[in-house]
């Protein structure tokens, strides 16, 4: 059997499902960002599919720009778990001024 | 010692005085910033919202400039091709800088209020709008994607910015996940794009379609459709709204209108940039599906407006079914549609920032129940008939741009023959005006035991609603002067 | 723009002044001080009064035998989509605007909102701007924009100054009317657009009617959107649910410019835009039409003998009414057209001041409930008889007014509709029957403890309510300078309807008044 | 620069073998080196602080950490209760294998002079003399380097106790914070060499002692890579991870038996593989005069002093220099190593980027200068209001 | 052959991975899958030939974002990260099912065109193996993509300023306003 792009494409795709159905079914929103960074994989794969089938480096390109803003949507997206869990009663958050020093 | 080969490589050309709005907008973000940093006691509300209006200006002025070097010399593009300097692109920076003063205004009596920290808010605000202008203008998907991402991310910060309510933090994360899902969406459909036509630029996408003919369309279809549900959710285009009310009910007031207003005005260029000007020779394929998008956008729109007591939530649904009527407009896959399209996001920016406005001052903590409007147009006679005529307009009434706004729509629908949808979409301005009566209603119709809130009144606020309340009438009597901005801003880029 | 020639010669744009003295007169009591309430309703009247002497002049220098429309002004509104500010009258709209005109000062006048009067004034004066339009208006898309911009103010004023029941009744009339008038936008922007061709895109309505562009099925659609709207506003009767609502929960001032202005609306669509845009569309609708007028003129009059609120009554009874005109407006002759036209401003009239008084006797007694009053008739003599003329031309006793209108709309209706004419003629029967059942159990019989009190006539509502009675009675007595500014503008308009259908109206009996002057098409 | 020539022509059973022959000696060669490195350091230490350190097993004690490493394999394996069981297992391995991993793509010899392309010839096949040479060489090291992070932080965190978990959390987030400064200060590197590869980095430097970059890019990165390095490694004077005062023993209090082992292991095998990179990087590889016989032999023992020395530094700081406070290190790493390495980076890039166009030299160097007076005022300016702001909320607190 | 194995075996520990990812309860668990589905995907482009990337994704991917992860989940601790629930949609099964079954009907699709070639667009660049791949991605990154490129500052910059503003500690705000007032 020999490998062709569209293998990879069905790869990411399913990726890409996996991902999305995830971030459906999990309630938990650190999960669902992971099922948010496996959708970005998926599309990634595609890309460099893509890029290699047309011997195109752009696809390869493009996914740098994802991971930046992968990178970006996960430190915002923390920030945001963070924030929410900081300001409910008994917070542990806090507690780790610890690490202060 | 160097590599001369790495050393010695030269650039692009790049057009600075087209990217001088973007520049100007992060170069007053990175002042506030800078400034709050270095001397915190001078970065008063006062000094973020005087920069980011002088900021708005200036980047205002260059766009006017930028109009008319492009009504002359055509539309171009600038390094190497990723960036649109077009009409198109020129509308919708003025739009979003429109915007952005707006909100900056009406932020201004908001975070004192509420104990938000102004120079971040700004500095993001700033830059968000920065993300729209680019996501408007970008001739690259990739570009607009990274626009987009820029102007999303910005919102999700301001909107978690309000620190005493756990709603403002929770519709934050809500709008955040469900963002990335549709970024996501958004990204694949760009894949896709690219592995069918060989590039996710624009110009090139678009010589492609139109000198090739696929042996099956398989890949292409699947990326349309990916694109129409990322930019969905972007837009708050049913049935991919149900983020809308939760985020928009949670969300600080100017926020929302920020929201409601800018991210869908850019939603819509992205949305009228890649299916009306990259995939114009297969309107055939894409428009029955924007159409459907419409149709249901439209009837959820208005059938939940109706349902829900929160004005802020009333106000979401009522945001989705203007999202449909613009939809109806890019289903036109016409020139005529395209307008209709520009000129209804102008008039509905302004009606919408206006009616926030309005929403904003109505008390501390955001909260928005209809009761809290009770009386108002006894206590505040002034407000309550300004907002009256941004609801009103909202609904389409005559003498208010909304109505020449939906008026456009329909002639576009009707010149594309699409009398069913534009049916529709008159009826359903019915079932959503009976949404904007219960507001107006319970402003002036007090009944025995009702006591409204007072609202908490600043003169940005007041200048905001005036200005909106009158942008939206004079439009209203005499559209001629914004019918042919939004006509001139048609011709969109489609050639290198 | 051929037309920019046709633009009348008269130096004074009358008719833009008609529209924008009311606007100036609502603004102008906008930027009165707060601390002056009594202010504003006289100066609300003084402005309404202009614009009613103004309404006179239009009536005093309109040319009698001109067919076609007058006073033309056409200004450029919106040149990239073909808008244009086109205004101008002729025979049927003529007495409408002078209707509109005369009524809205008298309500100014008579009625006290007791709260509020400023912006209750300031709506009641662009109820009169937006009604003047709706009337003049020769532009497809100003039409539109008059007729539902008349929603607003009404809306403001059975919400700010309503009943009880305000809230729903208020909301309600807006729906419907709204509701009529969206697929009719739809309707506005297809003819404009199938009609243009390779021409321009016009939404000039003489410019349209002339072109007759549009297929046979496309035209009967657009005409069914455009009906539908105007039927709701008449109201014909399965869409007449908001009617009685909004009258009785609406204030008296409300009440009364609702019956004599704002339900013309929808005839003098049907007319106007129905018969002169889509004359085959109207043929070909017009059995099923007026059936419906005819139903309405019976059920409303079945219905309104139920009622037991005196105001909800007096609705009814603009229901039957209107089934009238519309009967008389699908009768396509004549005589029924000039009837159904002399009607409408009969029914204003003496509707209008039926509200007038039965707001004057809410306000005496606070209550509008038939079983709660008896006798006044003794206790108030003046009063009563103002009642009595107004109910009789209501009825459409001869010597007034009521008379010569349904008379036409019978006559000439029973040329084309004779089984319809016949059942409608019971209404009018009807009419007598609920509406002196309904005085006798109010005026006579014995007063109660209460009812003697009742208060008679004041001079100033002595004052208010002449005006009615004049034309009551002199409409009555010489309907003569109505149909004859009538006539020729109906002709017109039937030769237009046979030009463009297979219709042919059977030639019967002589002019009534005038000699007939068979206007060709090419007269505008 | 197209990789290792041994497979130029193809893969054949006999390169396959060669492959396996070099793993093989890399592996071997780690695991010993690692257990002299154990013996080194205790033997070093003592001696400066004047005792006599590991001398009964073996000659010099040299068996010293045999005998250790016989004693961890036969204790008990420990599993605390609350420890998370897979993760807890999994962790030595991800800190172990990574460790291995990053040696690959040292090159421990070859020639490199003039000419010579660095290749050594075994049975007749030309090779580099590592393990392999991906063209992306240098990433790789960051690469494991940030994997690295995830078995100490993975093994505080499964241990499921409270001072594991503190350690792990520091640990983690010093290196993290230290990779910034460690990868910038490889980009100056990369920017001199033109390529990524590790044998490419080398084959840069080669020619004369003024060829290596620690020379020839200013001695700024090595010293920024250097003090990165060790904070990477957690050793002193930054193993706060370890603070025995405050965390017990850090992230591998819960350790025990043949897994703290692997943790032991790692952690020199890493200082090993880190003084083998700054070798490469700064030191020019196995660069070094071929004294006479074999020339494939004298590279070797170069590359193998130069490693030495590195061993040596890292011992010394450990004996001599106070471990930093946490805030401290935080303090050089974010506001000292990271804008230093930057303006380094900078001014390195507008050099070649003027030599590359020819630009005027006062207009670039001044643009620098004034550029750094602003950079550097801003940051000051900065850095003390922050100071402010901070001691505003402690007056306040 | 060695392709196919290469693939077949990355393909494998993608989707364990991505499964483990959704179905472990822990979230670190979760992380660690998601870890694995990385270096599954960094050797899927090890086999395209896209070796920067391969090291760029473990480098940001496995070393930055997940560990950034792993960090927050021990800031908060264990049991808050698991026990962090948060109801996005109404209905949010029936989503996921529709979700799914639409995204299996385009998945069908993908698999029908599972051939060679799939794309039937010409190269626009070209792209190289090696030292080569590197040097043209630089050159992409700089010239054609470059406004791109230089927009990520930009989202960098708001993602800095968004961390910053959320994790920090609020200001005091005003004093008409109770600290908790609002808290529900």
């Amino acid at each position: 059997m020999e490998i062709t792009t569209g293998w990879y494409l069905v790869l990411g795709a399913l990726l890409f499902v996996i991902g999305g159905t995830g971030l459906l079914i999990r309630r938990n929103p650190l999960v669902m960002l992971m099922c948010v960074e496996l959708m970005l994989n998926g599309v990634n794969l595609s890309f460099v599919a893509f890029a290699r089938e047309l011997d195109d480096i752009g696809g390869q390109t493009v996914v740098f720009f994802v991971l930046v803003v992968a990178a970006a949507e996960v430190v915002v997206g923390l920030g945001l778990v963070v924030a929410i869990l900081r300001r409910q009663p008994g917070t542990t958050a806090d507690d780790l001024s610890v690490l202060k020093g | 010692m160097g590599d001369p080969q790495l050393f010695g490589f030269v650039g692009p050309s790049v057009n600075w005085w087209a990217l001088m709005p973007q520049i100007i907008l992060l170069g007053a973000a990175l002042a506030v910033l800078l400034v709050s940093a270095l001397a915190p006691q001078r970065a008063s509300n006062v000094f973020t919202t005087v920069t980011t209006l002088c900021a708005a200006f200036t980047s205002f002025v260059v766009a006017i400039g930028l109009w008319n070097d492009v009504k002359i010399d055509g539309p171009s593009s600038s390094i190497a091709s990723a960036f649109g300097v077009d009409g198109f692109s020129i509308f919708f920076t003025v739009l979003i800088l429109i915007g952005l003063a707006t909100t900056a205004l009406l932020s201004h009596g908001y975070l004192e209020r509420e104990g938000m920290d102004p120079p971040e808010f700004h500095a993001l605000l700033l830059c968000s709008a920065a993300g729209a202008i680019v996501m408007a203008s970008a001739n690259d998907l990739i570009v607009m994607f990274l626009g987009l991402e820029a102007l999303s991310i910005g919102i999700y910060v301001m909107i978690a910015m309000h620190h005493r309510r756990s709603e403002a933090r929770e519709s934050a994360i809500k709008y955040f996940v469900l963002g990335a899902f549709s970024s996501a969406f958004l990204l694949y459909g760009i894949a896709l794009t690219y592995g069918a036509t060989g590039s996710t630029n624009l110009v090139h996408v678009r010589n492609y379609l139109d000198t090739v003919v696929f042996r099956d369309q398989h890949l292409l279809m699947a990326a349309m459709a990916l694109l129409l549900v990322g930019l969905s959710f972007k837009v708050a285009a049913a049935p991919f709204h149900f983020w809308a009310p939760d985020v928009y009910q949670g969300a600080p007031s100017p926020v929302t209108g920020w929201m409601a207003s800018i991210a869908k005005a850019a939603g819509f260029a992205a949305l009228l940039r890649i299916f009306f000007a990259a995939f114009a020779s297969h309107d055939v394929d894409w428009a029955p599906i924007v159409g459907a998008l419409a149709v249901i956008t439209l009837v959820v729109g208005a059938v939940m407006a109706i349902l829900q007591t929160d004005v802020k939530r009333m106000l979401a649904f009522s945001s989705v079914s203007h999202a449909g009527y613009i939809l109806v407009a890019v289903h036109s896959a016409s020139a005529a549609g395209t307008s209709a399209a520009l000129f209804y996001l102008f008039t509905y920016t302004l009606m919408v920032l206006g009616s926030f406005a309005v929403v904003g001052a109505m008390g501390i903590d955001d909260e928005h129940p209809l009761s809290r409007y009770a009386g108002l147009g006894r206590s505040r006679p002034v407000m309550a008939i300004g907002f009256t005529v941004l609801l009103l307009a909202q609904a389409g009434i005559p003498t208010t741009s909304g109505f020449i706004a939906k008026f456009q729509v329909i002639a576009a629908a009707v010149d594309n023959k699409s009398y069913f949808i534009a049916g529709v979409s008159m009826v359903t301005a019915v079932i959503g005006a009976f949404m904007y009566l219960r507001i107006v209603m319970a402003m002036y119709v007090v009944d025995e035991g009702e006591e409204g809130s007072s609202p908490i009144w600043h003169w940005t606020t007041s200048v905001v609603v005036i200005a909106a309340v009158s942008f939206t009438i004079v439009v209203g009597l005499v559209p001629q002067f914004l019918i042919e901005f939004a006509q001139d801003a048609v011709p969109i880029l489609i050639r290198g | 723009m051929q037309l920019l020639a046709a633009q009348s010669a008269a130096s004074f744009p009358v008719l833009n002044a008609l529209i924008i003295v009311p606007i100036a007169g609502a603004l102008v009591v906008v930027l009165l001080p707060n601390s002056r309430p009594e202010l504003m309703r006289p100066i609300g009247a003084i402005f309404a009064s202009i614009a009613g002497a103004l309404s006179l002049y239009v009536m005093a220098q309109f040319s009698v035998h001109d067919p076609g429309f007058q006073f033309q002004s056409i200004q450029s509104w919106i040149p990239s989509l073909g808008i244009n500010w086109h205004v101008g009258v002729d025979g049927i709209s003529l007495w409408l605007v002078v209707l509109t005109g005369l009524i809205t000062p008298i309500v100014l006048v008579a009625v006290d909102p007791h709260h509020d009067p400023k912006p209750y004034t300031a709506w009641l004066l662009m109820l009169q701007a937006g009604s003047f339009g709706a009337f003049l208006a020769l532009d497809l898309f100003l039409f539109f924009v008059m007729f539902e911009i008349v929603l607003v103010p009404m809306y403001m004023l059975i919400g700010g100054w309503g009943y009880d029941d305000r809230r729903y009744a208020a909301t309600k009339f807006f729906l419907y009317t709204m509701a009529g008038s969206a697929l009719m936008l739809v309707a506005i922007v297809s003819v404009a657009t199938l009609s243009s061709g390779s021409q321009d895109i016009t939404f000039n309505v003489i410019e349209l009617a002339q072109r007759q562009a549009l297929s046979t099925n496309t035209a009967r659609l657009c005409f069914l959107a455009f009906v539908l709207a105007f039927v709701i506003k008449v109201p014909v009767v399965p869409v007449h649910t908001w009617l009685p609502d909004a009258h009785t929960q609406a204030p008296t001032a409300g009440s009364v410019v609702l019956a004599a202005v704002m339900l013309k609306l929808g005839t003098y669509g049907l007319l106007r835009f129905g018969l002169y845009l889509f004359p085959e569309a109207s043929v070909w609708a017009a059995p099923t039409l007026a059936t419906l007028g005819v139903i309405g003129v019976v059920y409303g009059a079945i219905v309104a003998t139920m009622q037991k609120d005196l105001k909800r009554l007096v609705a009814y009874s603009s229901v039957a009414h209107m089934g009238f005109i519309v009967l008389g407006i699908f009768a396509f002759t004549t005589q029924s057209l000039e009837g159904g036209v002399l009607q409408m401003i009969n029914h204003g009239l003496s509707t209008g001041a039926l509200f007038l008084l039965v707001g004057m006797l809410y306000e005496r007694r606070k209550t509008r409930a038939i079983s709660e009053l008896s006798g006044i008739q003794s206790a108030a003599p003046i009063f009563a008889g103002v009642f009595t003329v107004a109910m009789l031309s209501s009825i459409g006793v001869p010597g007034l007014n009521g008379f010569v209108g349904e008379f036409l709309i019978l006559i000439g209706s029973y040329e084309t509709r004779r089984w319809w004419t016949v059942i409608a003629a019971t209404g009018v029967i009807l009419a007598a029957l609920y509406l002196l059942w309904a005085y006798q159990r109010v005026f006579h019989g014995e007063p109660t403890a209460d009812d003697e009190k009742t208060a008679d006539l004041s001079l100033k509502e002595g004052l208010v309510l002449a005006p009615f009675l004049v034309g009551i009675v002199f409409l009555g007595v010489y309907p003569k300078p109505l149909l004859e500014r009538i006539e020729p503008a109906v002709n017109d308009l039937i030769s237009h309807l046979e030009y463009h259908s297979d219709y042919v109206q059977p030639h019967l009996g002589d002019p009534v008044v005038v000699e007939r002057d068979h206007g060709s098409e090419d007269d505008h | 620069m197209t990789g290792d020539p041994l497979f130029i022509d193809g893969v054949d059973l006999g390169d396959i073998g060669i492959m396996a022959v070099k793993v093989l000696v890399a592996f071997t060669f780690l695991l010993v080196a690692t257990m002299f490195m154990v013996w080194f350091e205790r033997k070093l230490i003592s001696d400066m602080q004047n005792r006599i350190g590991p001398n009964v097993a073996g000659p010099w004690g040299l068996l010293q950490t045999f005998a250790d490493g016989v004693k961890f394999f036969f204790k008990e394996d420990l599993r605390p209760e609350n420890a998370d069981p897979l993760v807890f297992r999994l962790a030595p391995y991800i800190a172990a294998v990574t460790a291995f991993l990053s040696f690959a793509v040292v090159p421990i010899g070859g020639s490199f002079g003039s000419g010579s392309s660095g290749t050594v010839t075994i049975f007749g096949r030309e090779t580099y003399l590592q393990v392999a040479d991906p063209p992306i060489g240098i990433l790789l090291l960051l690469a494991m380097s940030s994997i690295a992070v995830y078995g100490v932080m993975l093994a505080g965190w499964a241990s499921g106790s409270k001072y594991p978990l503190i350690g792990s959390v520091r640990a983690s987030a010093q290196a993290i914070s230290y990779e910034a400064a460690l990868g910038m200060a490889t980009v100056v590197v990369v920017i001199l060499a033109g390529t990524l590869s590790t044998h490419g980095i080398v084959a840069a430097q080669s020619g004369g002692i003024t060829r290596w970059f620690v020379v020839s890019s200013g001695i700024v990165p090595f010293l920024v890579f250097l003090i990165a390095a060790t904070a990477e490694l957690n050793r002193p004077p930054f193993d706060l991870v370890e603070a025995e005062q405050e965390l017990v023993g850090g992230f591998h209090t819960e350790y025990s038996s043949i897994r703290f082992a692997l943790f032991f292991l790692a952690e020199f095998m890493n200082v090993i593989t880190m003084s083998a990179i700054m070798v490469t990087l700064f030191f020019g590889g196995p660069a070094g005069p071929i004294l006479f016989g074999m020339t494939w032999f004298w590279p070797t023992i170069w590359f193998l002093l130069k490693v030495l020395v590195f061993l040596f530094v890292f011992v010394w700081f450990r004996a001599t220099l106070p471990r930093l406070r946490y805030d401290q290190l935080m303090h050089l790493g974010w506001k000292v190593l990271i804008p230093l390495i930057l303006f380094w980076l900078m001014f390195i890039s507008l050099k070649e980027l003027r030599a590359a166009h020819n630009w005027n030299w006062v207009a670039t160097y001044g643009a620098a200068f004034i550029a750094l007076v602003i950079g550097t005022a801003l940051l000051l300016a900065g850095l003390r209001a922050g100071d402010r702001a901070f001691q505003d909320e402690l007056e306040e607190a | 052959m060695v392709d196919t194995v290469v693939f077949i075996l990355a393909a494998a520990i993608c989707l364990t991975g991505a499964l483990g990812v959704i179905l472990a309860r822990n979230p670190v668990h979760s992380a660690l899958m998601l870890v694995m589905t990385l270096f599954g995907i960094a050797v899927q482009f090890v086999a395209q030939e896209a070796h920067f990337l391969a090291a760029v994704q473990v480098i940001v991917y496995a070393g930055a974002i997940v560990v950034l992860f792993l960090f927050v989940i021990m800031l908060l601790g264990v049991d808050r990260a698991q026990n962090l629930e948060l109801s996005v949609l109404p209905i949010q099964k029936w989503a996921a099912l529709l979700f799914g079954a639409g995204s299996l009907a385009m998945l069908g699709v993908l698999i029908i065109v599972v051939k060679d070639p799939v794309t039937g667009a010409e190269a626009m660049g070209g792209s190289a193996t090696g030292d080569e791949n590197v040097r043209l991605l630089a050159r992409s990154l700089f010239s054609d993509y470059v406004y791109a490129f230089e927009l990520t500052s930009l989202l960098l910059v708001i993602a800095v300023i968004g961390a910053v503003v959320l994790a920090r500690k609020p200001k005091k705000v005003l004093d008409s306003v109770t600290e908790e007032g609002s808290e529900a």
